[in-house]
């Protein structure tokens, strides 16, 4: 039983990862109506920054914040002076994911500004957000 | 219809399995010793990087200095959001007076509690914006976070007392060339240190400058950087708001 | 400063559209200087870097100034960095000259298809070659997604600001084109979690170390791979090209048709070879036959789809997914010819295609005809144009001296040395059909309908462009074909590299060979 | 590490991405998707990626959630599927 707990925690994160990443794709690819679709590209972008997010977590670590006794706080520069303890790089979250998904998430924002601003001018052109209505309309207005 | 549903089912299915199937591969969920975990490149960050910059928070060191390149390309990448939203529903000319409200704009009733209510809130929210870019050194936050609570104090006030009164405070206009001046604070930096005679952004050397250690010139460059992401994201998460709530008519509002 | 010269190819765009946004919105008059004076400094610099690089190989630029920190397991890398080698060097000449011709090619263009938007649209439009330069020369994984998504998120607003059509097509380009980037990112993730790093050259290293046939880095190469192809249109992947190309405005086509794709073939190229290395994509996955086997389809189908396309812009927009179908089966041949011939076919197709499209919008301009008709006659009224049409097309359709004519040769040639006859096939085919559209209608120009074709040509549209006042060359000169020389320098300079870039066929490919030593894919390996 | 906490906001996770994605209201949508943004937070925040978390309450629950709202208000509520 321990084993297959163990084997589950070990595990299932990336299981839950991959479902919520693969359900948002699925909206994507085979949702009709453009604001859907949308929903979808942000689930799956999420799933895919809480996958990263989840390869930097270590058990029992501390946030990426070195804080306490450690750090002189208030502005010394100077690090001639005094030896540095060591730090275990065990209990210390590792930073890199972080940083990475930062900037993913801004361009996540970004794209779905974009899109939605894309969304509403074919609002404008075509006064539907179904596909299938705008395609027959594509298809009314010019023999493409 | 339904064939689109079929494929995006296969390739659902398909890509699921892919990935499912790699997992098996990966190593356990929090382990510390994974490869990710135990690099010598996390490692080296997590023990080295604040005696060369002296900054506590390892996201905010990695962020805006070791990765800065990445950051700046960050804000151009909101800086596109907000000039392709602008240019695609936008309507173009930047000089048209300032929209007058229209007329369904007036007669609605707002709520004047909400409305008071919310000026009450916006100064706080802006100050605690600006501590949260100041102390990106110290706790969780920075320029970026910071910027969009500066941002969504605006769209605050456009959602409470309509889009014109925040338009009055942030014009169009004004909101792109606060997002330029982030950018160019941010290049601009990346761009001294080259003259100075090292490669591009590396704020050590801005010591020169400055004054004081180059660590200190890395710890106080972080900041200036910070604060050109700040202007450059709040301008355009406005920016984003105030078109796409108004259909790019910049007038009207929710 | 010389050592500057890499930074300067990325960051010369970056701060003309910063200039752009904070003054060219008040004077418009400085916007065209601006994106002109940007890019002919990238230019220059991408030429220096490139010589820089013949003269002392490899250059490495570091950003923010990290040296690499050494570790008993060797040197590796805590910052972001440049790699430009010979290959990136010459994507990168021709991602700033195809830039910076566009930029004077379409300076009308722009003032009349987006009018009151022309700081915005030049911001985007230097942004945009700024992303395209980054994803070339950046060493850094994750960097690349970035920059991929500066350069489609740029691309979708260029797209969606043409007409009716265009909105539509650039919705269903964003929703593909994040499905891509954000399977790159995926994938990007699954080498990050077994091997801890994201500088291209440190994962490689790690990547030797680990097992072989791990099944996630399987993983990870599949979904690179496909997230590149998405961006890249090969072809059961193409759907959303031909309409976003297609209906976008003419100066967004011109840049986006010769540089998006190929850009994206050559960072393909570039995961291939240094990230996870020949040894590992070619000797030990065996996936060469399945790659070339889509290439082949790739190939048959784009080309049997521009031939029954009678719109001039769909069909060029076909013609370029056959060709991706050409350079993605090259690089997966499996030997040092086949992809000098597919880094060499970047090279030429980026300026075929430049070329294409440049002649295109002209006669779209010029006639207003969208059919492939509009060439009825067109010889006699408008020669000079047609003279670059012509190279182009001789280039299209693989004529010596012409540069197309030396990539497939190398094609063909690494084709048959792996054996790939179903590949060599479809490359004559897809000549032939080349052939075929081409001639159809050179003789159509140079045969066809001269009589009537002098009122086709509408006054009112020339009268038009002639209110633009100092937009055009004030010279009505019926020699000229009433096209502006802004328009035709570069289609002439575009042409005149297409012949160039054939007659020093053998440099370029010694440059691309040598390059490809150093990347462990030595002649005949 | 709480991993009975993280399983429960996990399966939380996916209970509001498939209500998100099946509900035919936009408008419910929208705000559905804005939970789906706190609730990853919150797993963000216990994974010890605090800024990332700021970052994603500021951005993915706030901004993204006011302009989809704001775009469902110009377009339309009603979706078909």
């Amino acid at each position: 039983m321990d084993v297959f707990l163990d084997f589950l925690i070990a595990k299932f994160n990336y299981w839950i990862y991959v479902i919520l990443m693969m359900i948002g794709l699925f909206a994507m690819i085979a949702k009709n109506n453009l604001i859907k679709k949308l929903v979808g590209m942000c689930i799956f972008q999420t799933a895919i920054i809480l996958f990263y997010v989840s390869i930097g977590v270590k058990e029992d670590a501390r946030i990426p914040i070195l804080t306490g006794h450690e750090v002189p706080h208030g502005g010394h520069y100077h690090t001639e002076d005094h030896e540095r303890p060591y730090i275990d790089a065990k209990t210390v979250t590792n930073p890199i994911p972080h940083v990475l998904m930062l900037t993913a998430i801004v361009v996540g924002v970004s794209t779905l500004g974009v899109a939605l601003a894309i969304a509403q001018k074919v609002h404008l052109h075509y006064d539907s957000l179904e596909e299938d209505e705008i395609l027959a309309k594509v298809q009314l207005g010019n023999n493409d | 219809m339904k064939p689109m549903k079929l494929a995006a089912l296969l390739t659902v299915i398909v890509t699921g399995g892919l990935l499912l199937f790699a997992t098996s591969d990966l190593p356990d969920w929090g382990d510390p010793l994974s490869p990710a975990n135990a690099s010598d490149l996390s490692t080296y960050y997590i023990q080295d990087s604040r005696d060369v910059t002296e900054v506590p928070n390892l996201v905010t060191a990695v962020l805006a200095d070791y990765r800065g390149y990445d950051t700046m390309f960050e804000t151009v990448v909101i800086f596109v959001a907000g000039l392709g939203i602008l240019s695609i529903l936008g309507q173009g000319k930047c000089e048209e007076p300032l929209a007058q409200p229209v007329a369904s704009e007036q007669n609605r009733e707002r709520d004047m509690i909400t409305i008071i209510t919310c000026r009450l809130v916006v100064p706080i929210i802006q100050i605690f914006a600006l501590y949260v870019i100041a102390h990106g050194h110290y706790s969780p936050g920075g320029g970026f976070q910071g910027g969009v609570m500066l941002g969504s104090s605006f769209i605050l006030i456009a959602l409470t007392s309509g889009l014109p009164d925040a338009l009055k405070r942030m014009s169009q206009e004004r909101a792109i060339f606060l997002a330029g001046l982030g950018v160019l604070i941010y290049a601009g930096t990346g761009l001294v240190c080259m003259a100075l005679g090292r490669n591009f952004l590396d704020y050590e050397i801005l010591h020169k400058l400055m004054g004081g250690t180059g660590v200190k010139a890395r710890y106080d460059s972080m900041l200036i950087v910070e604060i050109g992401v700040a202007f450059t994201v709040m301008a355009i998460m406005f920016i984003i708001y105030a078109v796409l709530s108004s259909k790019g008519r910049m007038r009207g509002g929710l | 400063m010389t050592e500057q010269f890499p930074i300067l190819i990325i960051i010369a765009p970056l701060f003309g559209a910063i200039l752009i946004a904070l003054l060219g919105f008040r004077h418009q008059s400085l916007c065209l200087p601006t994106v002109l004076g940007s890019l002919a400094i990238s230019c220059a610099a991408a030429v220096g870097t490139f010589l820089k690089v013949l003269e002392q190989g490899t250059v490495l630029y570091n950003l923010s100034g990290w040296e690499r920190v050494t570790t008993p397991r060797g040197l590796f890398s805590v910052s972001i960095e440049y790699r430009v080698d010979a290959i990136s060097g010459l994507v990168l000449v021709a991602i700033a000259a195809v830039g910076l011709l566009n930029a004077i090619y379409s300076k009308v263009h722009v003032v009349t298809e987006t009018p009151n938007k022309v700081p915005h649209y030049y911001i985007l439009y230097l942004l945009l070659v700024a992303g395209l330069a980054g994803m070339t020369i950046t060493n850094d994984a994750f960097n690349l997604y970035v920059l991929i998504e500066i350069s489609s998120l740029s691309s979708y607003a260029l797209i969606a600001i043409g007409s009716r059509r265009a909105v539509l097509a650039s919705f269903n380009y964003l929703i593909m084109g994040t499905i891509g980037a954000s399977f790159y990112l995926l994938g990007v993730g699954y080498l990050y979690i077994k091997t801890g790093t994201l500088n291209m050259t440190d994962i490689h290293a790690a990547l030797v170390t680990l097992p072989k046939d791990s099944p996630s880095i399987q993983v990870a190469l599949i979904l690179i791979l496909i997230g590149l192809w998405i961006k890249m249109a090969f072809f059961p992947l193409h759907g959303w090209l031909p309409n976003a190309y297609a209906y976008s405005p003419t100066a967004t086509s011109t840049l986006m048709g010769p540089l998006v794709t190929k850009v994206m073939i050559y960072v393909m190229i570039r995961m291939m070879l240094s990230l996870f290395g020949a040894e590992y994509v070619f000797d030990h996955l065996q996936w060469t036959n399945i790659i070339v086997g889509l290439s082949v389809i790739a190939i048959v189908a784009g080309s049997l789809f521009a031939l029954s396309r009678s719109d001039l812009r769909k069909m060029l927009t076909y013609l370029i997914v056959a060709e991706v179908g050409y350079m993605v089966g090259g690089a997966w041949l499996a030997n040092s010819i086949g992809m000098t011939g597919a880094i060499y076919h970047i090279l030429s197709d980026a300026m075929m295609t430049f070329t294409l499209f440049m002649v295109v919008g002209i006669i779209i301009t010029r006639t207003g005809k969208t059919e492939l008709t509009a060439f009825q006659g067109l010889f006699r009224k408008m020669p000079i144009t047609m003279t670059g049409f012509t190279i182009a097309a001789l280039s299209m359709i693989g004529l010596p001296p012409t540069c197309g004519f030396f990539s497939k040769y190398y094609l063909v040639r690494g084709g048959i040395e792996a054996g790939q006859w179903a590949y060599v096939g479809a490359l004559l085919f897809s000549s032939l059909i080349n052939a075929v559209i081409f001639f159809r209608l050179i003789e159509m120009a140079y045969f066809h309908g001269g009589k009537a074709y002098g009122e086709e040509i509408t006054d009112k549209d020339h009268e038009h462009h002639h209110s633009r006042g100092r937009d055009l060359d004030a010279q009505p000169d019926e020699t000229l074909e009433q096209v502006p020389w802004s328009m035709l320098a570069p289609m002439l300079m575009a042409a005149a590299s297409l012949l160039a870039i054939g007659i020093f066929n053998r440099p370029i490919a010694g440059w691309i060979n040598a390059a490809l030593e150093t990347l462990n894919l030595a002649q005949g390996g | 590490m709480i991993w009975s906490f993280d399983i429960i906001v996990l399966i939380f996770l996916v209970i509001a991405a498939v209500i998100a994605l099946s509900v035919r209201d936009l408008l419910a949508s929208s705000m559905v998707l804005g939970i789906y943004s706190f609730l990853i937070c919150i797993l963000w925040a216990e994974m010890g990626a605090v800024d990332v978390a700021f970052t994603e309450a500021a951005v993915g629950a706030g901004v993204s959630t006011v302009i989809m709202i704001a775009t469902v208000f110009q377009t339309t509520r009603k979706s078909k599927d």
